[in-house]
């Protein structure tokens, strides 16, 4: 019924770090396209997973479908990879059963915010204690390149060879107006910043949103010209993004169309499972 | 220090196995120590490294690590 | 109070005793006319006993929900009618693959589409066995009676934890709707299954480990690190394309239902041993079939009744077998042909098979099976 | 057929119909010794407009859940009486509220009237208890269940403030009952 | 392709109001209980819409299921009564298929925002020149009763028999943060401020959501002990509002808690269908 | 440039074609392996054509959107593969009951689940047919070549148009991503039908007026204001509980296509009339039938096909005739058993059935039917 | 003109077959104009009807209009 | 089956292999005058990994689309020859890149070396061609579709920029293959 014990807190150097500890043994090459952002997310979640103190049988990494989705195959938890877009609903299934579980949702823009979107702002709002990955690469990768709701204005992608005429979410608004009592964005590029935001995340009690920008090369870069995975870390991620912690020391142009980076959104409110406990166990063993 | 350090070179693992080439590591090493050597990486110069581990942190394949 | 051991409930109210007997704890749905009363007896009677509750925001995200709980450990169920049992029908595919047991209740509404929300209907039959994609396994019950609802709901439980896969209980409206007086079984009374314990070590667990048909199924959270995937997987669960492998398991899940079907099959037989004319059904049309044959006979006509409490498996020998004894089975349904077509197949042209079929919202009444009993007699 | 008992209680949305078809199943089938089932009409018209409730009580296993050909037959309202009064029997009772039923529908039963709803206004001042004199008013000229059992059944579905109210209730209806043989 | 002509403005006062003109003959009475709100709505909805002067054969009425969801069967104009949740998604369709068709939403708390969710965010994003009516009565009334995702935290509902431990959504700022162009609150009981504001919002290119709460006296109403429809008027309608044109004047303690009255956001930005005539066809017959 | 008349195209291109040919001018969908390609190229090609390409936030509100732009007057289509296909079932009994024409194309993928996203399967040939809940009418299609994917899809939106109903291209991965040359049909070449126009006054306009089998649908905004919903209706298309006028409704609408089965009939027979063991199957597997019946003509064996191009209505007479008159029917398909079910009941026993099942992603060969052709020679 | 209009008394229409008896329009009445009368509304003191219209405004059912 | 030719081109994700596929088809059926089916494999293995394309060519309808006897079989890799060779029938040719491939299946058909790719950096500067040379090759080395159709059918498929390219490496492979023969 208890939440998991908040970790004893170690601080140390995160690299070198031995992934291997967390990694399946011989599921490596993952699946993922060279220069794919995805495995460099994946790296810093094992770092902040690491940082967290909790053990590997008391997390569990449940996925969607799509690119991003394959995570859980490759980490050496309790791991489910599910349905396109169901990620939340499975997980607030085992939450909910097993609140001594530390549930990590790893999910893909489209798997979050497409067809997963209702299950996302219904997490949200009930602030139930899941930590919510969504790796925004703007397009769908696993089905070949069509847009997603994160696909910027105007765009190329293979379902908008005329360029998008949708504007995008902006996840962790959504996240906010929904009820998370925890959002927060990163990126690939900077990821040792991110290592400690998904750690936060993890560490908060409650719904707990990080969005993080990474790239795939293969289809938004090919098809919006990027020449690299590394030219579209710096464009979208490192030259996109603008810390919140320094945005108010910036002038106006140099903020205006880019992404915040950092917690963006606390409070302490109450946490479902809690609330399913001390509220409504109590009271109906009570009647 | 600084001194000290520069003499005992780092140790650049490279697990060739892995490394898919996407040269991630090479465009953000800050002192060039890295290049694609075929389909894979290879150490340039090892002397330039910094250890900075710029290298690690964004490689998305765990397929390259600096130890001392 | 001295405790009543007899007691008026409603159908969908002995469910709710169903599945807490059974051992059910967790919960997740969506209402909808005319399983609600299901939710809402949930809602109440699970806290007390520990258990959880919580109404999602719809049927995709329940039927996710008691999936993902199952894997935590618990028995869990949801409880729908039509509309909503479409919309489960991806999430109850990922349960047969994954192979995660788990009870989904389906009280037969009129259809197709919102259709007619308060009346009865049996068309849902054919849609509990074919209405995912690919192939896979499928067991349904079909209780008749309230209470048979909380029995065969316990048992759903216990065939739902013995071959990991998820069950089907499909009744209609007016079973679910109607209160008959049932006796509330005493703890033990019941047989009821829990799922096989893992006794390995955590270094040597896979959970669709080949040693078993059905291999035993650890919740997570309990040192058993596994991978669970809607793909198909090897027997350590990770995702696989090779084509012997995939062949296997999805032939696997298939067989370890088919293989012990005399297991999961329940029929009634009612007069069926000098029977010349049989009905064949199920839920409320077998109480007004039941109602006629026993007239028939009073009227000197050799009728008999053969009830599947099971339908799927569909049961295809005890079919076989009743057509190559009598002149005609009659089956009476509501809805436009659906268990009739299997009953024809199984006949193999062996007797005479001849539908009743109503769908305007009322009860098949006895009357208008006795009427087709007489053609036969 | 014979052993089948098969009543009928009509109306109008909230005048407790089903709460009546559910406490006289379960005299019959808990405090009674025989069996019971209860069924209901859903739908759109159980939001206003005509409702009823069935119960069939039998010594046998009852397999029909809906009535076929009513023993008796209870109308609170006009529109109830003429919805609903077809299926009644040759030689069953039709109890209709005097107050709310003006047309009286044909058929070989027997109609009785009596002001139900204003009896529960004058005597008790409580409309809301109509039911439950219905409920007694039934048990006695039908006999299908004992006044002992419909007291029980009355007693057990309602809260404990309202015990005396009830069996008031109930009693009126024994005894306006008698008034009708 | 075009959108509708904005029709010409004639200003009259709306009541007496002869409602048989835009009524089907014979359909009333309505299913809704006595005291439902819902009737109260769908009269400020008649008279916005004969006050935006389009013509019947112009206006189409969808909405999905649940006892709000019954409007379109009232009205005479175009109409669709669709499935749960999913009003927006027909609705999306038709107006893309049509763009000189003006497509107003009739749909309930539940219906919008619990299993219609995603749809509904999905609608604010493209900004679709949709009017969506929610009727937020905080219950699933169709169904007898359930907690619906606008209930407030300790209600009663038949499944929240002990209380709800949800924190509900803001239907406005949901709209809001997903993208929608227009949105507002209105009350059945300030009837002819709601009708001003479905005007608005009719007038309005873009998607324009408005939120409406009205009463549930059956349900909602019975199980949190209000005396009566217009008990529950009274508390949460007159007093648990306030107007955004007050607000700025009343001292803090007055606006806690309430919800906010009026158009709470507005912005001019391009809408779905003309993007789509003007960028995509466009651009497509080009190449 | 002179126009090339023949082109190399992908099944899935072929869709594309078939579609525009037949005038479908909305498109709203979701992404997902194998049937992508039929998204793209709409997304394309619609906007050039005046049409309307939208990328829906599922699958669920992509089938929405074509029953909303069909009401508004259009031809439309959706693409999609089996865990899309489980997503639109509630939204395509919508479609039946309400009777509004749409064209759902399902590129069949490995199953159940999210199973084997690139692998060719035919397992959601049942679920073509019972997927959602409630009696509703079916039609399906079931082209091989790439050259009948175009035929098929234009057929499909004629017998939609024609029977106001939805209408399935099924599918297997390998037609969908193999490709062949096809010739592009001239305008006029194939027959296009489009709704029948409605030519009585509005106030006269009944949406489902029982003077027709299949009554005309006004489309939207025409001045023909009219109701639409999910209930079970009346002919003013207002919901009812009439118990007789829902049994009437939803008898018509099945009638509609019972009655006219040999109009949506489509077989094509090789070698069927001296027969002695026949084939019976679809798509890429149709295929492989084909090179072994004529392996088996060569060595002398009297071998047969049976292709149809319509699975649903099942044609149940052409199967029925032909267990007569052959010692077998094979019946090979890449699932564990779905059509021979059907094959099987529409035998009535006159014959033997013998499936060939294979679920490992890979196509049933020509020799693996050669085999068991040559078991009945 | 407020005593012009005083003169000619308000015609306050209602449509027994659709009033539900809510009591919606009597209770939001400034005047005290309506009351429940059995299952419907009546009127009950027509000089004091304002024409204010609250009661047509609020009725849900398309049961009451107030003309003059 | 003698009138049926089966082409199979195998190597990697980047490496034009399915390209190559398409062109050989158009060119037998659109610019020739024969049918062809062309398929391909999908999956995890399209991204990364061995890829394969295959071509049924035939003079008479073509119904199963997979290759079941390979006449000729290219390998641009080690991983594509080793894990695709088995199908190559009797006599049939396997073609591979020489400076890719050194482990050398055993079987009944012609083993051809050529070192394809180094061509084409060598004399034309690009290996994104080396795809376009192996057509070349494939086309004089079996004769089943003409330099003619092989040459229209490349130029249909390539942007107007690199059109000379296409057609000298074409003609490279033509010339080459005369070498083989
Ligand atoms: C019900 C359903 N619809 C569609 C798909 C196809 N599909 C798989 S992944 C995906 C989108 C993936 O995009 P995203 O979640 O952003 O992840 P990425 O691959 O970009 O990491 C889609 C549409 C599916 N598997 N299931
Ligand atoms: C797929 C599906 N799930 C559930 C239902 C049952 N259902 C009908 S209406 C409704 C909720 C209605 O609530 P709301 O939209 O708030 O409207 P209200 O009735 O309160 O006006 C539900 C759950 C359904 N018809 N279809
Ligand atoms: S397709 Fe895109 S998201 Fe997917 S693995 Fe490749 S680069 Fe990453
Ligand atoms: S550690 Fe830093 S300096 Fe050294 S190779 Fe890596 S990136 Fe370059
Ligand atoms: S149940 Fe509630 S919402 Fe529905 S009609 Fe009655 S009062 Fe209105
Ligand atoms: S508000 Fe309308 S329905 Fe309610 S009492 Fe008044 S007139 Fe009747």
């Amino acid at each position: 019924m208890s939440a998991p014990a908040a970790p004893e807190k170690k601080e140390k150097i995160s690299v070198p770090f031995d992934y291997n500890k967390y990694l399946r043994p011989n599921k490596l090459p993952h699946i993922w396209c060279p220069g794919c952002g995805h495995g460099i997310v994946l790296k810093a979640m094992l770092r902040a997973i690491d940082k967290s103190g909790f053990s590997k049988d008391q997390i569990c990494v449940v996925s969607g479908i799509g690119c991003s989705s394959r995570t859980p195959g490759y980490v050496d938890f309790n791991t489910l990879h599910t349905l396109h877009g169901r990620a939340l609903s499975f997980a607030t299934g085992i939450k909910l059963a097993k609140p001594e579980l530390k549930v990590i949702v790893v999910t893909g823009d489209g798997d979050a915010l497409a067809i997963g979107g209702n299950h996302f702002i219904h997490t949200c709002r009930r602030n139930i204690d899941l930590t919510v990955l969504v790796f925004t690469n703007a397009i769908y990768g696993m089905t070949g390149g069509q847009y997603s709701p994160t696909t910027p204005m105007g765009s190329q992608a293979t379902t908008s060879r005329y360029g998008s005429i949708e504007k995008p979410f902006d996840a962790c608004e959504m996240a906010k107006a929904s009820g998370a009592s925890f959002v927060a964005r990163g990126t690939a590029y900077h990821t040792l910043e991110l290592e400690k935001t998904i750690h936060e995340a993890i560490m908060h009690k409650g719904t707990s949103v990080v969005d993080i920008i990474d790239a795939c090369p293969t289809y938004f870069g090919r098809m919006n010209k990027y020449k690299s995975a590394t030219h579209m870390m710096e464009v979208l991620e490192k030259d996109g993004t603008v810390s919140v912690k320094q945005v108010d020391k910036l002038p106006p142009e140099k903020v205006q169309g880019k992404f915040l980076r950092g917690v963006l959104h606390k409070d302490e409110r109450p946490e479902y499972c809690e609330q399913y406990a001390s509220l409504i166990m109590e009271k109906a063993k009570a009647k | 220090m600084a001194e000290a350090a520069a003499k005992k070179l780092p140790n650049i693992v490279i697990n060739e196995r892995l490394c898919k080439g996407c040269s991630i590591c090479v465009d953000f090493c800050p002192t060039n120590v890295l290049e694609i050597r075929g389909s894979v990486v290879a150490v340039k110069d090892l002397a330039a490294c910094t250890r900075c581990q710029l290298c690690d942190l964004r490689c998305p394949d765990f397929a390259i690590q600096v130890f001392d | 109070m001295a405790e009543k051991k007899k007691k008026l409930l409603q159908g969908n109210e002995a469910c709710v005793e169903g599945a807490l007997y059974a051992g059910c704890r967790f919960y997740a749905g969506y209402p909808i006319t005319p399983s609600t009363e299901i939710a809402e007896g949930m809602s109440v009677r699970l806290p007390k006993l520990g258990g959880k509750f919580i109404q999602m925001e719809d049927e995709i995200a329940s039927m996710a929900a008691i999936i993902g709980a199952s894997l935590a450990g618990l028995k869990t169920l949801t409880a729908t009618s039509g509309p909503g049992f479409s919309l489960k029908q991806e999430a109850i595919g990922y349960a047969c693959l994954a192979e995660i047991p788990c009870v989904v209740i389906n009280v037969m509404r009129g259809g197709p589409s919102t259709g007619y929300p308060t009346g009865p209907s049996q068309a849902d039959i054919m849609q509990a066995k074919w209405g995912t994609h690919g192939d896979h396994p499928a067991i349904s019950v079909t209780p008749a009676y309230v209470q048979e609802i909380l029995t065969e709901t316990v048992r759903a439980f216990n065939l739902a934890e013995k071959y990991r896969t998820p069950v089907v209980v499909l009744y209609d409206e007016i079973v679910g709707h109607m209160r008959e007086p049932i006796t509330m079984p005493a703890p033990g009374e019941i047989e009821v299954v829990d799922r096989a314990k893992v006794t390995c070590k955590p270094e040597e667990y896979f959970p669709y480990d080949d040693k078993y048909e059905v291999a035993p199924l650890a919740p997570f959270g309990t040192g058993y690190r596994f991978h669970v995937t809607g793909l198909n997987h090897k027997q350590d669960g990770f995702p696989t394309n090779d084509p012997k492998i995939i062949r296997e398991n999805n032939e696997r899940i298939m067989r370890k239902i088919e293989n012990h079907k005399e297991d999961i099959w329940k029929n009634e037989e009612t007069f069926l041993d000098d029977a010349e004319v049989a009905v064949f059904t199920i839920g409320s049309t077998a109480r007004s079939a039941r109602y006629a044959v026993n007239e028939a006979r009073k009227a000197g006509i050799k009728a008999g009744l053969l009830r599947p409490l099971t339908i799927w498996p569909f049961p295809d020998r005890a079919v076989a077998e009743l057509a190559k004894k009598v002149k005609a089975i009659i089956v009476p349904e509501l809805n436009l042909g659906q268990m009739v077509l299997e009953v024809e197949r199984c006949s193999r042209g062996a007797t005479k098979v001849e539908g009743i079929h109503r769908v305007d919202g009322e009860p098949i009444t006895p009357a208008q099976i006795l009427e087709v009993i007489r053609k036969y007699k | 057929m014979s052993s089948r008992y098969e009543i009928r209680f009509s109306g109008s949305g909230g005048q407790g119909m089903i709460l009546a078809g559910i406490i006289m199943a379960e005299a019959a089938a808990i405090y009674g010794d025989k069996n019971a089932v209860q069924s209901q009409s859903y739908g759109p018209e159980s939001r206003g407009g005509a409702s009823k409730a069935e119960v069939i009580i039998s010594s046998q296993p009852i397999d029909y859940p809906k009535a076929t050909a009513i023993d008796c037959m209870l109308a609170m309202t006009q529109e109830a009486c003429t919805k609903y009064h077809k299926d009644i029997k040759e030689g069953g009772i039709l109890l209709v509220d005097s107050d709310e039923v003006k047309e009286f529908p044909q058929g070989k039963f027997r109609l009785l009237k009596f002001p139900i709803i204003n009896t529960a206004r004058e005597e008790l001042g409580k409309t809301i208890v109509a039911n439950i004199i219905s409920l007694g008013m039934i048990a006695e000229l039908t006999g299908v269940v004992t006044h002992e059992a419909i007291e029980k059944a009355v007693l057990s579905r309602v809260p404990p403030a309202f015990l005396e109210l009830n069996k008031k209730a109930l009693q009126i209806g024994f005894e306006k009952a008698k008034t009708l043989k």
